[in-house]
């Protein structure tokens, strides 16, 4: 399906245990890089918190979203973007996430919307 | 003290519900009565028996059987709530000619007079809303 | 005397500034949840502002899952499940925002 | 149960239609004045939205909560408070809500919080 | 056009169920093509056979279903989604020892991969959230 | 070219905000359910402010549904479900904003 496949931009912008959203969109971009789609991920609002380190999930009984985060580089999934405004507000440093990500200003933040075929919208 | 907690949230939808069962939890280990738990909302679909999450997946529906169990919790379930949602018990289920019932073992379905009770009853009463 | 609970992230959702708005002095307030966001030390400005009569907790489950333990403001006490449920018994009532 | 029934404040925070809160928090109110229990409602946030004229839902196929609202006189429930901030950030007049409501400024409304014996926060 | 539409809301905690029927309907009233309408999340309640709204409240699983066999949608329910929200086909009721089964006529349950899909088969693909 | 809905009011979401802040020229944003209280004329100030290349819309029963017939601003074009449905088709992508 990758060779003329439409590459697809997942918006991630929910933190990780308030609901299933962050942990079902995962899952979903998980199945995308299985089936070798060209993909981003854009992490914004609270979805820049599921890149938090430390997370440690034993009281709240739910699965460690932030153990799984890592193994995106693995199934060849790369492009890892974070909105500005999201971090500053949040007073986060990028160089703190488990992630490697490239932090995008809001113009920047428009190419990507515009370059993409499909959005998977979180 | 009497307690009652009122349960709104979905168990995916939301981690009210979690929270709701670990706040019981330990109020019941405060040695605190439960004067009953009463869900309402979306939060009917923790009673549905037919959740099946993965096993490396919380399962709230097993996890309040089995406090209800062991503590004899008055678990409560508002019937026009549960029915608009699919949660049936064997009657529900017969009245409406429905194929199936799925209410778990330890929840009983009954009327909002039963939160009317709660809020009279109760020495305190939280809401986990969604 | 009113314990508020918080369960929503001060960043999408306007329940903490509503809870904030009707909070009384011998009040509590408890963030929950994504509620816990708010105790952030980032973005704390706004709970730091209230008076000291205020007091102000947030839930170590949620605190720990988040990954804010070091990111806390000194002003919010962090306590377990079991101190949950003492509050609610030391306050006579609760306001659930969500 | 009235004659030493603890009065019910039940706060209502949604707007009518975006999800069945509205419609719920209402068959509970119902339920309290069918007990002939106390009961004062607080309409804050969203909630005012509830109290807009006009309101005509056959567009989207939910029940017109306006067409309810208005009998709860008839169950003798009438202390209806308004929040002042909630309406004014919403352009709202008071004089044009479905209901008589009472607009209490935000030191009233802490007292009707200190003052009720339960709270129901929908 | 061929279009597809995902739905993620759960039929009471959210209007974007119902939201998502109308625009099918619309779609399908223009002569659009449906190429799915793909249920997940808290959507996947949709797809329950128990529902069973008050006679004067609308009926969003009926609706679907009766849509579905007009048109002969492709109304496919994710599978994970489903299993821990306790809405199960009978095979899956079988393979988990559950009571009962409750999927409704019409719905599909299938993998995440049929989302996948969809955004590579169709020309536009519209998402309700919750 | 994107269409962006927006299903969450603005008084209690930041789901506009963040919309606003992506949203290009050419760009249109449709506002449905709870986000139509955005197009109401007691609020639009920052919809009303953008430029006239983005091209507002509102979906006709939810507005009817909430009582906003006559306060919607002028800036909002108000269509109904199958005009919804031609704007997802004259616009290759959307994004909602939930």
């Amino acid at each position: 399906m990758s060779t003329t496949a439409k590459n697809i931009l997942a918006v991630m912008r929910t933190g990780p245990y308030g609901n299933q959203t962050a942990k079902e969109a995962l899952d979903a971009v998980l199945t995308a890089a299985a089936f070798e789609l060209p993909l981003s991920l854009l992490f914004m609002d609270d979805g820049v918190f599921q890149l938090l380190p430390q997370q440690d999930t034993q009281g709240i009984g739910a699965k460690d979203l932030s153990a799984t985060l890592p193994v995106l580089p693995m199934y060849d999934v790369e492009r890892f973007y974070v909105e500005q405004s999201s971090l500053e507000s949040r007073g986060i440093n990028s160089a703190e996430l488990i992630l490697p990500v490239e932090v995008l200003d809001s113009e920047q933040v428009k190419v990507l919307f515009a370059e993409s075929a499909s959005i998977l919208s979180f | 003290m009497k307690l009652s907690i009122l349960v709104y949230g979905s168990p995916n939808g939301s981690q009210a519900a979690a929270t709701a069962y670990r706040f019981t939890k330990a109020a019941l280990e405060k040695g605190h009565e439960i004067y009953r738990v009463f869900f309402y909302g979306d939060g009917v679909y923790a009673a549905s028996a037919l959740n099946t999450p993965p096993q490396d997946e919380q399962d709230l529906s097993s996890l309040w059987r089995e406090l209800g169990e062991q503590h004899n919790l008055d678990m409560v379930v508002c019937i026009a709530a549960a029915l608009k949602r699919g949660v049936l018990d064997p009657g529900e289920a017969k009245r409406f000619e429905k194929s199936a019932h799925n209410l778990s073992a330890g929840f009983t379905l009954s009327g909002l007079g039963q939160m009317m009770d709660a809020s009279q009853q109760s020495d305190r009463m939280i809401t986990f809303g969604y | 005397m009113i314990l508020h609970t918080v369960n929503k992230s001060p960043h999408t959702s306007n329940c903490l500034q509503s809870c904030l708005r009707t909070l009384s002095d011998q009040d509590a307030l408890l963030l929950i949840e994504d509620g816990v966001y708010a105790a952030d030390n980032h973005y704390a400005n706004q709970t730091e502002a209230l008076g000291e009569e205020i007091t102000l907790y947030v839930l170590k489950a949620d605190v720990d899952a988040r990954g804010l333990q070091n990111r806390l403001s000194s002003r919010f006490q962090v306590i377990d499940d079991a101190a949950f449920v003492d509050l609610c018994v030391q306050y006579p009532k609760t306001q659930s925002w969500y």
